[in-house]
């Protein structure tokens, strides 16, 4: 019998233990640009204390003030409000929001997903749950809820957690019925692990890979649905701000002052091109 | 495919049903009525009791919910509480605006998003690509409440060549339709467009990269045919399945796109309905949703049998 | 073809007379509601084209004749006699009589019909016909608010009045005769070639179009689609001033009035002086200027310039005084309030409602806002559950002042949304209403009221709001009865 | 060059970018010329720059690869430097490719009707559709696939895995190219397919004087097919000549090497085989010097220094000289003969004790989707007794139930009928508490490497795994257990931090036999454990599993279609066809007396690797000069 050189013959990436590629998505150019414009968006929520010099709901007379007005960077409101303030708060705001409800909805996606992965007849329902919540127009659910509960964060967080829960227990439940089929879920029951733990420790980790990309791009739909609860009047109770409320009460200044919608609109194209480069970044690595 | 349409009907109907318990429910918890709605700001209880004896609003729960099942089954949807007229002819009216804006608007998400998708997969030069990019950035990142205010101004207030809003039918005048049905049909496409773009991009550069390309192009078959012969019948499948989800996506955006563009189109009613809480039109046009939901689903999936020949109906 | 020129107002002022012709288009935020057709709705413009009522008011509230041709008072002021024009046919070619009359009436003081000046048509109590075309109406106690119930109550077609209530068939004796109705879409109209008034009206027909969108709006009168609107917010409004096409005409007589509902039986609320706080605390011009767009009347009182009651003091009674608020919270022996804040969660009431908020906490009020929709809302106003303080609008402070307490629910001496009962606000009111006093005692009278108004402050009155008309320039002769009924009888395009 | 000189490749170099920047040098220096009509085989274990130099061929090389340097001359015209234009006109058109892995090759959405049109219509062959269809049939009938017409609009997965692969050889000749180059068009077939496939290539090679350049790992396969042979290692070639003088008398150390891996179906059972010991080099850090001097017995100090050219050999006894090339400095001197692969070495083993595993009736049936889906019948009534320390080898072509019956004898599925006994104990439907104890005892390694291991998990906790569902030893217990499990299978501790992608595939099956040893079974089933891997890595394992049984005992399920492979671990061999056991025997008695017609068939489609007293069947009478 022969010895055995720790070198790999197969070719692939021999020298170093590959980098999990997660890691190396976020490394890539790409990942990296996506990155970075992603965390300017998210500081600039954290640090809204800091660099707004004005709270976000003082009023003055000073009405729809331009660009670049002494005080006032970007100007001010149509209720004399600062708009850095209203945008940096709103981002706060947004991103308060977006943390809480897709996480959420992921999770209650991926423990239905679970569920249905027990029995096929858990599986039908599940699934036809999903297609229920699916068929509901978002909108009108939206109205529906806040109706319901009041207005304020929760309603908001809750749409779009219920939106969120059918794409990702979808995803979920598809890899996971792939993944079953794969030779080593076998290999690791034929081991003689429970069910339970194939399912969490073997199927699982794999079956998640479209589920960080999906979160990428979940992240985004949940900002244009905060935008469109506030256009709605359903969102946020105000005064708080959020990127949708600010954007929402610009509209009827458009084209007499364009600077209003400025700020909350490039802060969502950041956050949208950030998110998405990470997501592609992702799934380009995740595909290798 | 009979066999496959006939096996889905159990739990299509599964759906109808527990859809129409919670439609019903949500409508009895949202709180405000239509009696309250109906009477105006100034109106004393008693104009409220009588409106409320009126509507039938007095019943039990139950009774009220068997009403308007049983209504549904015997193809009368009822009157409308705080509109006017027959729920039925509300709906139909409404549908024909919304079938118009939702299939136009389909045909640009098909249109724009295999356009994003193939030029973002394939096209050689750097800033089509992120001329691509930019866009369906745009298009996700722009809300179409503010996509559509500003179509308007630079098309019916700048330009003067479409108009700002409204609605003519396809039927009666199907010229000045198209022109009234362009803003909003784009309005309501674009994120969708943007997102079957992403989609179709990733498929096409998976594809692009799978050994039966390698084959053709060892065939020396042209780039052109293996992008549209080779690797987009392969992106199409899964982009079915993403059309037919993001069809429920257009028909409930429309609230929003449809008030923009004073389209009289479902979504207007839905919103109207709501807000007056005109419960019969809320409940037979949230069930129609559905159930178009659950039809869309339906040919969504012999559709993408039909486009993969792998999966058979059998 | 193209949808744009279709509909483009292509030509400019010629002629400047009158002339036969043409199309208005006239874009409306919401649509009509046939359920609603007795009651005041938001959107009552297509009244007056469909039907007419029996006097139409000038500004300064003397009736003039429309269906009814002259009438006397009894001296005791319990019974009136109308006489009826004798010429009227209604749209499907019957005649108009007294009958008419009677029925409009008694569908009036049915409560279904959720008619606001239903207390004013149950105080008729007896019909006596003489003839087709006179009628005297026996009144229960002599009103003062009589011709504000004629300016209201439209005659419509007694046979048809279901039918009227489903939207299927509106039958009047109108100059336009509705030809369809698509719900959701607008109104289509065509001229009434047999109306009474003769050569009347000008205009073909009038559509009325459906755009519930502020923006929409705009931009529909901006490209020329439609000719003339009176629902254009404030805040929409800047774009619209400098344009050429179109000319912007304010009427001052006060349709609706921004308030501050104070639930008085929530303490501390139920301390006047606390209430008085919150009045001198808001900033009225502010609110104008930001929230609406610049276009009513600052005013502590609920009367528009045009009322009988209007008077400067009572205008002013509350400006903004931030340290006198203060002040007086201090001595009801409050530094720092916490209240809920009701409003409707649409755009331009939030924007009011954050205004409010803000200078209310300048004055040591802190409020948290509940947006609300307007049907829970609505469930709240009338249903008493408002919470401590809301914000709204309230209507019928134009016609006779008696009414405002009568028919306004907000202020209604019996019922209102602000729980508030006094024996003394009582007796004014109906002192005001059943008062033969014309003169200077009826202004005694309604003086007494708007200081009862002010002094409680449980309604705490911010700014009237006039209808504002925003028409294409070559459009003449629109007006609107105190109702916000469109009147377009004598409207026509000039060129 | 001479006139018959088509292709001829010049100093050829292709280079990758790793993820890491890391240049990979594929290819290095590769020169050799093709004739018309000649046929060539090229060999090298796996990784060894077979693939990468047929691509560059046609420029078609993935991701970040790129032609350093070199000439690829076709008639003259230098492809290496050519436009994409010209490119598509050779594509197809001049050289025909076919690859390796007929799954995934044909486009899953299109008919194969449709597949041959668009290669038909890339060269403007056929003048309609109609023109086009007609062609398309004759040349799926001329690859042998009956009933060709009808089928034309049939999709892939219509077709079987021999099938699909006869189609991307009819798409290749649609453009009537003048070289067909094949990579490891059979590698994924068992022995008949195989066997079919390679009679077609000679059949066209000479019907048509198509020039053929056939990609393999399998010696079997050159012997058989192929007038030259190249042989490649670590990207360069080391050795070029004639089939019958390279594999007969192997000048370089490394073909040496790789003929005595390669099992012999006439070798008696019982026996071991040498692999080559130690791994290929790593491309990336290429040093000066041969590259296999790191792994060979003869390497001299200037074979570490300085890179050996391809140069003519001097001429053996029985040999014109000059005919075989290679890149060694000590076999440009050498005379006579590397020293022969030594005979195969009886190993001693200790007799099969008492039964421990009964199979009897064993039926098992697949139920295809939907409710009219087709079923197949993948065991029908199988019976086996397997003895402790005993090997049984199971043959038998693609789909004939082995994998299934591994499944079932290993509880991974469970029968449809029959019964299972373990030791005594009836286990056929074990409750869960029993299922358990039971597969403590029989344990499974899988048919692929590559799938069976779990992609986020480390050696270390895929081995651990069944240490953990057993609850043997504690947490620094189980990790001792582990390196001492990696260890046997000869691997190192510190392999236990690394993921499976970072394996060789013969060393995730080593990690697999750890992992299936892990709870100390008594039965091990093994399934195809080397059908993946190539032959110096076959030793190995083969020679790992032969250990384990004697130092064990264990009961060993060997499962393989390459029947010379069986037959040199097996006490017993037992023969499946179409989900029966259609003979059974000692190994020698199988091989050398075959009963059954199938049995003499799968031994009779075998093709041996060394044609010892007869040369290969020469299809091609051009011998080069
Ligand atoms: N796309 C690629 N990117 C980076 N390196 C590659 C790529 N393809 C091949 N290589 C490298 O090139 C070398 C030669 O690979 P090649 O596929 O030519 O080997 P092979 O001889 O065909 O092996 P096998 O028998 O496994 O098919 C390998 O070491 C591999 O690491
Ligand atoms: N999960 C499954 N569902 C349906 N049919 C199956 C399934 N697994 C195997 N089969 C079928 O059962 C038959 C036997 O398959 P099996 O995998 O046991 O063959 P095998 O002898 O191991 O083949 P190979 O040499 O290719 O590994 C084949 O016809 C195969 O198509
Ligand atoms: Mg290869
Ligand atoms: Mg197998």
């Amino acid at each position: 019998m022969t010895a055995t050189a720790p070198l790999p013959a197969t070719g692939k990436r021999p020298r170093t233990a590959p980098r999990h590629p997660y890691r190396a998505a976020l490394a890539s150019a790409r990942g990296r640009t996506g990155l970075v414009l992603v965390a300017l968006v998210v500081l600039a929520g954290l640090l809204a204390p800091l660099l707004a010099g004005h709270s976000p709901t003082d009023q003055s007379s000073q009405s729809l003030a331009p660009l670049g007005t002494p005080g006032h960077p970007l100007g001010t409101d149509d209720l004399g409000r600062d708009l850095l303030a209203r945008l940096l708060y709103g981002t706060r705001a947004d991103l308060g929001i977006i943390v809480l409800s897709v996480p959420l909805g992921a999770l209650l996606g991926c423990l239905f997903a679970l569920l249905a992965a027990v029995h096929p007849v858990l599986d039908t329902a599940v699934q036809r749950l999903f297609d229920l919540v699916l068929a509901f127009p978002g909108l009108i659910l939206a109205l529906a809820v806040t109706a319901i509960l009041g207005p304020g964060r929760l309603p908001v967080v809750l749409v779009i957690a219920l939106a969120e829960i059918p794409a990702f227990g979808r995803l979920l439940r598809g890899g996971i019925l792939v993944e079953r089929e794969r030779e080593y879920a076998t290999a690791a029951r034929v081991g003689g692990s429970s069910r339970i733990r194939v399912l969490t420790r073997h199927i699982l980790p794999n079956a998640a890979d479209p589920l960080v990309v999906q979160i990428a791009v979940s992240l985004t739909v949940a900002v244009f649905v905060e935008g469109a609860m506030s256009f709605l009047g359903v969102g946020v109770r105000p005064p708080q701000p959020t990127l949708g409320s600010v954007l929402s009460q610009s509209v009827p200044y458009l084209s007499d002052a364009p600077h209003f919608a400025a700020g909350p609109l490039i802060t969502v194209t950041a956050l949208v091109l950030g998110l998405s480069l990470i997501a592609e970044a992702l799934n380009r690595e995740i595909r290798r | 495919m009979r066999g496959h349409v006939l096996r889905r009907l159990p739990s299509a109907l599964l759906i109808l049903f527990v859809a129409s318990l919670v439609i019903f429910a949500v409508l009895r918890l949202v709180p405000g009525d239509p009696a309250t709605s109906l009477a105006g700001p100034d109106a004393g209880p008693e104009t409220v009791a009588a409106i409320r004896e009126r509507l039938g609003l007095d019943d039990s729960l139950p009774s009220q919910y068997l009403h308007w099942i049983g209504g549904l089954l015997t193809g009368d949807l009822g009157p409308s509480y705080a509109i006017g007229g027959q729920s039925a002819d509300l709906i139909s009216d409404g549908l024909g605006a919304t079938v118009e804006l939702t299939a136009a608007a389909l045909l640009f998400v098909i249109a724009l998003g295999t356009a994003f998708g193939v030029l973002g997969a394939t096209a050689r030069r750097g800033w089509v690509r992120a001329a691509v990019r930019a866009l369906t950035t745009g298009a996700l990142a722009v809300p179409p409440f503010v996509t559509g205010v500003l179509l308007v101004l630079l098309f019916a207030v700048l330009l003067k060549v479409l108009p700002p809003g409204g609605h003519v039918s396809l039927l009666t005048a199907p010229d000045l339709a198209v022109q009234y049905l362009l803003l909003p049909a784009l309005c309501l496409a674009l994120p969708s467009a943007a997102v079957l773009g992403r989609y179709l991009k990733d498929g096409i550069e998976r594809a692009l990269a799978e050994d039966y390309v390698r084959t053709a192009t060892a065939a020396g078959v042209h780039p052109r045919r293996l992008l549209w012969r080779h690797a987009l019948p392969n992106a199409l499948p899964p982009a079915v399945t993403l059309l037919g989800m993001q069809t429920g996506h257009l028909l409930g955006g429309a609230v929003l796109v449809e008030a923009i563009f004073a389209w009289p189109g479902l979504g207007q009613l839905a919103e109207q309905a709501l807000t007056r809480r005109d419960y019969p039109v809320v409940q037979d046009l949230l069930l129609l949703l559905v159930t178009v939901f659950v039809v869309v689903q339906l040919i969504t999936d012999l559709v993408y049998a039909w486009l993969d020949p792998r999966i058979r109906w059998e | 073809r193209s949808a744009v020129s279709e509909t483009g107002s292509a030509g400019q002022e010629g002629s400047a007379g009158p002339r036969r012709g043409g199309t208005v288009s006239v874009a409306i935020n919401s649509d009509f509601t046939p359920s609603l057709l007795f009651a005041q709705s938001s959107q009552s413009y297509q009244h007056r084209l469909i039907y007419n009522t029996l006097t139409r008011y000038d500004d300064r509230l003397t009736p003039h004749p429309e269906l009814a041709t002259s009438w006397d008072y009894a001296a005791d002021g319990r019974s009136i006699t109308l006489r009826l024009r004798s010429d009227v046919t209604f749209h499907d070619g019957r005649p108009f009589t007294a009958d008419d009359v009677i029925f409009a009436v008694k569908n009036l003081q049915n409560p279904a019909r959720a008619a606001q000046l239903r207390s004013t048509a149950a105080v008729i109590t007896g019909f006596d016909k003489r003839g087709d075309h006179e009628l005297v109406l026996r009144l229960a106690h002599r009103v003062n608010n009589l011709f504000d119930l004629f300016e209201f109550m439209i005659i419509t077609d007694r046979n048809s009045v279901e039918e009227a209530l489903k939207g299927t068939r509106l039958n009047g004796t109108g100059p336009f005769k509705l030809t369809k109705w698509s719900p959701g879409s607008g109104l289509s109209f065509v001229r009434n070639d047999a109306y009474w008034l003769k050569d009347r009206p000008y205009l073909d027909a009038v559509e009325f179009r459906v755009v519930s969108q502020a923006d929409a709006l705009v931009s529909s009168l901006r490209t020329g689609q439609s000719q003339l609107s009176f629902q254009v917010p404030g805040r929409n409004l800047a774009v619209l001033k400098d344009h050429p096409d179109l000319t912007i005409t304010p009427y001052d007589t006060g349709a609706g009035a921004t308030y501050l509902g104070v639930n008085t039986t929530i303490a501390p609320l139920n301390d006047r002086t606390v209430r008085q706080a919150l009045a001198y605390a808001v900033d009225r011009d502010r609110l104008l200027a930001q929230s609406l767009g610049g276009y009513g009347l600052a005013s502590a009182a609920p009367w528009p310039k045009s009322s009988p009651a209007f008077t400067e003091t009572g205008r002013t009674h509350y400006t903004h005084d931030p340290a006198n608020a203060r002040q007086l919270l201090k001595s009801a022996g409050h530094t720092r309030l916490d209240l809920p804040l009701l409003h409707l969660a649409l755009p331009g009431d939030t924007a009011v409602a954050e205004s409010l908020q803000y200078d209310l906490k300048q004055a040591g009020v802190h409020v948290t806002l509940q947006p609300t929709d307007p049907a829970t809302a609505q469930k709240n106003l009338i249903s008493q559950k408002m919470p401590a303080l809301w914000t709204m609008s309230h209507g019928f402070a134009q016609v006779q002042p008696s009414t405002l307490a009568v028919s306004a629910y907000p202020f209604n001496e019996a019922r209102n949304t602000s729980k508030f009962h006094s024996a003394e606000y009582t007796r004014v009111v109906q002192q005001a209403w059943t008062s033969p006093a014309t003169g200077a005692a009826a202004g005694r009278l309604r003086q007494e009221i708007s200081d009862i108004l002010l002094d409680e402050a449980f309604i705490i009155d911010l700014v009237i709001r006039g209808n504002v008309q925003i028409a294409a320039r070559r459009l003449h002769g629109v007006t609107l009865n105190k109702f916000s009924y469109l009147d377009l009888d004598h409207a026509y395009l000039a060129g | 060059m001479t006139a018959s000189e088509l292709l001829e490749v010049r100093g050829l170099d292709v280079e990758f970018t790793a993820p890491d920047g890391a240049a990979v040098r594929a290819v290095r220096d590769v020169s050799f010329t093709l004739r018309r009509g000649e046929t060539l085989a090229v060999v090298g274990e796996s990784g060894s720059g077979k693939s990468t130099t047929a691509l560059a061929l046609a420029r078609m090389l993935p991701g970040t690869g790129r032609i350093r340097a070199g000439q690829v001359l076709l008639d003259g015209q230098d492809l290496a430097t050519a436009g994409p234009q010209e490119l598509r006109q050779v594509r197809g058109a001049r050289i025909g490719m076919v690859f390796q892995d007929p799954m995934t090759a044909l486009n899953p959405v299109l008919t194969a009707g449709a597949h041959l049109d668009e290669a038909l219509r890339a060269h403007g062959r056929g003048r309609d559709k109609a023109a086009r269809r007609a062609r398309a049939a004759e040349l799926l009938d001329l690859v042998g696939i009956p009933d060709a017409g009808a089928r034309l609009d049939d999709h892939p997965h219509q077709f079987s895995g021999g099938q699909r692969q006869r189609i991307l050889i009819a798409m290749a000749l649609a453009g009537e190219p003048d070289v067909l180059v094949a990579d490891e068009p059979t590698t994924a077939l068992d022995a008949t397919v195989q066997d079919q496939i390679l009679t077609l290539l000679g059949d066209l090679n000479r019907r048509t004087g198509t020039a053929l350049l056939l990609i393999t790992h399998d010696m079997g396969v050159v012997a058989r097919s192929c007038a030259r042979v190249l042989v490649m290692y670590g990207g360069t070639v080391v050795e070029d000549g004639p089939t019958a003088e390279v594999l007969t008398r192997p000048r370089h150390p490394y073909t040496a090497g790789l003929l005595a891996a390669v099992p012999r179906l006439s070798a008696p059972s019982g026996t071991r085989l040498t692999g080559i010991p130690g791994a290929p080099p790593d491309l990336a850090r290429l040093t000066e010097g041969c590259a296999f001097a790191a792994r060979c017995a003869l390497a001299e100090d200037r074979c570490r220094t300085a890179t050996p050219p391809l140069a003519p050999t001097p001429a053996v006894p029985g040999e014109e000289s000059g005919t075989v090339r290679a890149a060694c400095w000590p076999a440009a001197e050498r005379h006579e003969p590397l020293p022969a692969a030594p005979p195969p070495v009886p190993i001693d083993r200790p007799r099969p004790g008492a039964v421990v595993l009964t199979a009897e009736k064993l039926g098992k049936t697949y139920r295809g989707r939907g409710r009219r889906g087709r079923t197949v019948t993948a065991l029908d009534g199988v019976s086996l007794t397997l003895a402790a320390g005993e090997t049984l080898g199971i043959v038998g072509e693609s789909g004939s139930g082995k994998s299934t019956l591994a499944r079932v004898l290993a509880h991974a599925h469970p029968s449809d009928s029959g019964t299972l006994r373990l030791g005594g104990r009836d286990v056929t439907r074990p409750a869960r508490r029993e299922l358990h104890t039971v597969r403590r005892s029989v344990q499974m390694v899988f048919q692929d490497p590559y799938a069976s291991l779990n992609p986020r998990m480390t050696a270390g906790e895929i081995i651990a795994e069944p240490l953990h569902a057993f609850g043997i030893g504690d947490r620094a217990g189980r990790a001792r257990r582990v390196e001492e499990l990696l260890l046997l299978v000869g691997l190192e501790p510190g392999a236990a931090h690394r993921r499976p992608r970072s394996f060789s595939g013969g060393q995730r099956q080593r990690i697999g036999i750890a992992r299936a040893l892990a709870p100390e079974p008594s039965v091990l089933v093994c399934d195809e454990p080397v059908s993946a891997l190539d032959v110096s890595v076959q030793a190995q394992i083969v020679g790992l599993l032969t250990d384990l049984q004697r130092d064990l005992g264990l009961a060993l399920i060997f499962i393989a279609h390459d029947l010379a492979v069986v037959r040199q671990v097996s006490h017993r061999i037992a023969v499946m066809h179409r989900g029966r056991i259609v003979e059974t025997g000692t190994a020698d008695e199988v091989c050398e007396n075959p009963a059954d017609p199938y049995t003499r068939a799968l031994l009779a489609a075998a093709p041996e690797p060394v044609p010892a007293a007869h040369l290969p069947r020469p299809r091609n009478t051009q011998v080069p000069a």
